[in-house]
């Protein structure tokens, strides 16, 4: 039995995506001449600034594309579902938003993506245009401590693309740029769980198997296997097991400051996630770190999948300018 | 002695059999990745037999090659397009020149095939990737053909490497790709990438010897 | 089995929920002291603004508080889940905001809300409040055309609230804002499908069954059923059959604007949406109907229920006007 | 006679019973409704049970029904709250000034709650609400206490007609509530509303006969 999707074709379900984005957002969003899959923001590039070009494979929606727009990322190129872009749309992508400044590739850390990326990179140096990258490794679940270079890119993607994006916003050079990105990334903590599957529309078939009562701890937003599967527990145990890794690694002195995402992976519905947030904001406030802004919603997602992540990302003055300089996106807006 | 028009019979083999294979491909990469591979591989293989098919026979190996690298990579991206595209490039590169690829030529170039994706995708056998099927797959086709020099013997052995060593992913546990956070729980899964990698040997070998 | 959600203790969802949001909100969202399902925007009220009090069942989040803010309404009165919140938070919500022009409450047309809030109307006006009532009617699926005041209120509630809630921050008088928000609710058209069901916190059974290749045409956001129930169809013949129905009742002349809101019932992902909304554009731009502005994503939700909805409010220029006043919500903003 | 005490332990009954029948009720109501009935009534007979038991027993019984109606409404909301907060009062209005609520005083109490509901929902019979359980129960419940002068026959009697209503909205298309947009599609099915009225009268009769 075929999982049930409001879709056409599976096969085109991307392409198709996209033109309704398109015809929803045409004061946000354009695509390439020629290139349907790079996507650019109307009002973002201009000359002088570091171009910020995002992306990775679809599924994942608002992240990647509706975090393009004035003040956040100048384009994104489009994969398909769960899957990189190649090169091409990549490469165009750059090429639209180079305004002699240079360009920052930023995306999460995927085997896929980094090498067309990568290629994409290698392609926009025969053009001239200096490319930097900047991987998002924000999954503490997804590899330990001492191995953050292996680390996958979430929902803290949110931040550590805000942060960078504003930072191209204030005109800063290339280096600055990079800085802030790695500085936002090392700074980005997420912890996530999985209730249910989502269905790829080409196969509509679950992803994986869970038990109908079982969580998977610490799954990826493609449903790659997590850390450990166990009995589903109620939202402040949840959300506990969260923080505690979370807290234990970002080691926050009392009166630091976060900002916090409570992120659905794709049916979570708000209620359960404004329920962890309490949880949330009551362990925090309980050691003493102040909270200087929550979102909370779909940000980061699965397709349909069941589940939701909490991310906190520690702050510092550069950081929180960052984080509350304006943007303005088709699926986003702050400040 | 391989023409471009039955280089097309190779792509048109590989893409039907990924068809096939596509679900159980899905199904196996749902287990320790992200459900999608077979998605990738038929697209890949069908976008790369389109390609190939409308170019005209008269074309050159190398052209043909090239031509099947780039719309593998446009149609896919994900791991499997650089890997694949890559692999047919130097393919391409390995018979530049030719107007035919000779019998000798199609081992070379299985061997210029999974060093492509050893470069592009720095993993070593036993990373439990695609690399484990490959690789062992083109060596033995070599030595195979050193032996024999026969083609279809070579693409047997071939075949019989790249399936042991698609079995050896099993007992591995994932240090590239997306299964490489899993850590011991990628044990006791045989990998997408090297089932896949089977599936289009056994193809080129039912292409060009049945 | 029980379904799968991340909460704590099911009686306490809804207000487990609403400390969750207060906590995320606090720049936008305050409660009535000692009426904790009376949630008032922190910016709203105002002295001789009319205050607007929206209100209902929990489970449809953003709606109704994160509608909550300056420029929309100015208060929300929070039910159980699907169900009317009592007369007492109503009240305190009209005392809270009331700034001597009068109070508009408006609210999706369902018995228990109606009773519910005309009690305390009834009250607010032994406080000297004059209250107006206006109810929203937009769900075109829930009776036929002359039977209009039978219909439930759905999603384009979003319209209505927004239409009424700019004329409310404009310093209109009580009448204006009742005439703008009766307008508001006879220019739009909505209708729904759903495809899976969603269960209540305190029960978590599904609050209904439907076969694995059925979707229900006309379903109320409640789960209440609908006008009828087929196979699952695609996503163009899907929207075709709801625009169908909506363009016979509203009767666009070529080169009328309208809004579009295209809704997921709780867990179908932006992707899905998206794809039908490139069919609502296509159809529109076929008849030479133009779309002024497209909001596309959980506007009002049934908690994780899966399904959409599509919304046309047909524009004029005062419509137009005040859908495009600047708002500042938790969970939405424009302007 | 029914003091304050017995007061209570008709709440207390009827609380417990529709515990009972919590689910049952949420899954009529799933039919037809949203799925919710069963909360609404034991969330509001609970609410209005602890809130009377909190009162001291010397508390008159238009008091204590007061308080059963603020409670019980301001537990629930919804459609359930409004119309048995009104009967509440209703009720509460009929013993007005009276130190105890005597069995004839509570027959009348039982026809003053359903006209509260009447007033307050606007249904009349028919229409497929709890009205169709309530009415001809109080009903009822009134022509056996003229012929019998004793309450648990008139209860009785109550629960029978309350029954034999709530089986006749099986074959009622709704035109009150948020059913009454089903139309057609409303019959064959049981109203949620009327069959926790069975719940809550034959409550009382166990509470005040057994
Ligand atoms: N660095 C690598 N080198 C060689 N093969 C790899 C590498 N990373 C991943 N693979 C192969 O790619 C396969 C997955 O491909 P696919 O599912 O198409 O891509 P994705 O992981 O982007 O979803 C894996 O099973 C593995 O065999
Ligand atoms: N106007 C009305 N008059 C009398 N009873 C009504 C009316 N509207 C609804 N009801 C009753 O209310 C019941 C539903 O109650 P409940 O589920 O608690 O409320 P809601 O419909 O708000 O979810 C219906 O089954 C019906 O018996
Ligand atoms: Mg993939
Ligand atoms: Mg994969
Ligand atoms: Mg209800
Ligand atoms: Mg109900």
């Amino acid at each position: 039995m075929q999982t049930k999707k409001i879709i056409n074709d599976g096969g085109r379900a991307v392409d198709e995506m996209l033109e309704g984005v398109l015809a929803a957002h045409p004061r946000h969003l354009r695509a390439v001449a020629g290139s349907p899959r790079s996507i650019v923001a109307v009002a973002g590039p201009r000359v002088g600034k570091v171009g910020l070009v995002i992306g990775g494979g679809s599924g994942h929606e608002p992240t990647f594309l509706g975090f393009v727009g004035k003040g956040l990322a100048d384009a994104a190129a489009i994969g398909n579902v769960f899957a990189s872009p190649p090169p091409d749309p990549i490469l165009e992508c750059a090429k639209a938003v180079s305004g002699g400044a240079g360009v920052l590739f930023m995306y999460g850390n995927y085997a896929g993506d980094v090498m067309n990326f990568d290629m994409a990179a290698e392609m926009a140096a025969m053009d001239d245009i200096e490319v930097r990258t900047v991987l998002t490794t924000d999954d503490i679940a997804s590899a330990p401590r001492d191995q953050i270079e292996k680390r996958r890119g979430v929902a803290g993607n949110f931040f550590i693309f805000k942060a960078a994006g504003a930072a191209c916003d204030l005109l800063y050079p290339l280096e600055e740029c990079e800085r802030i990105a790695r500085k936002a990334n090392s700074r980005t903590y997420t912890m996530g769980v999985a209730l249910s599957p989502c269905s790829l529309p080409q196969t509509r078939k679950p992803n994986f198997e869970i038990g109908a009562d079982e969580m998977e701890i610490g799954m990826g937003i493609h449903g790659e296997p997590g850390i450990s599967r166990g009995e589903l527990k109620t939202a402040d145990q949840i959300t506990d097991e969260m923080l505690d890794r979370i807290l234990a690694e970002m080691a926050p002195a009392r009166g630091d400051r976060v900002a916090v995402l409570v992120n659905s992976l794709g049916s979570t519905p708000l209620m359960e996630l404004y329920i962890m947030n309490r949880r949330v904001s009551q362990r925090l406030s309980e050691i003493g770190v102040e909270v200087h802004a929550t979102w909370v919603g779909n940000y980061c997602t699965s397709l349909e999948m069941a589940g939701a992540s909490v991310t906190l990302m520690h702050l510092d003055d550069e950081m929180t300018t960052m984080l509350d300089h304006p943007c303005d996106c088709a699926m986003f807006r702050a400040g | 002695m391989i023409d471009s028009a039955r280089l097309k019979t190779v792509f048109r083999t590989i893409a039907s059999a990924m068809d096939t294979h596509r679900d159980r491909l899905c199904a196996l990469d749902g287990v320790i990745g992200d459900a999608d591979h077979g998605i990738a591989m038929t697209l890949g293989y069908s976008a790369a037999r389109d390609a190939v098919d409308a170019l005209d026979d008269t074309c050159d190996p190398t052209a043909l090659l090239n031509t099947a690298a780039k719309s593998f990579l446009n149609a896919v991206g994900a791991s499997s397009g650089p890997l694949y595209a890559t692999a047919f490039m130097r393919a391409a590169a390995c018979v530049k020149g030719k107007p035919v690829v000779e019998d000798a030529d199609f081992v070379a170039m299985l061997q210029a095939m999974a060093q492509g994706m050893v470069d592009r995708g720095k993993a070593a056998v036993g990373e439990k990737t695609m690399i484990d099927a490959w690789l062992p797959a083109s060596n033995a086709a070599r030595t195979s053909w050193d032996e024999t020099a026969n083609l279809c013997e070579s693409l047997s052995a071939a075949v019989r490497a790249a399936n042991a060593g698609m079995e050896a992913t099993a007992s591995m546990v994932a240090t590239k790709g997306r299964s490489a956070r899993l850590g011991e729980r990628s044990l006791g899964h045989v990998d997408p990438g090297a089932a896949s990698a089977v599936v289009a040997i056994e193809a080129m070998r039912e292409a060009l010897c049945c």
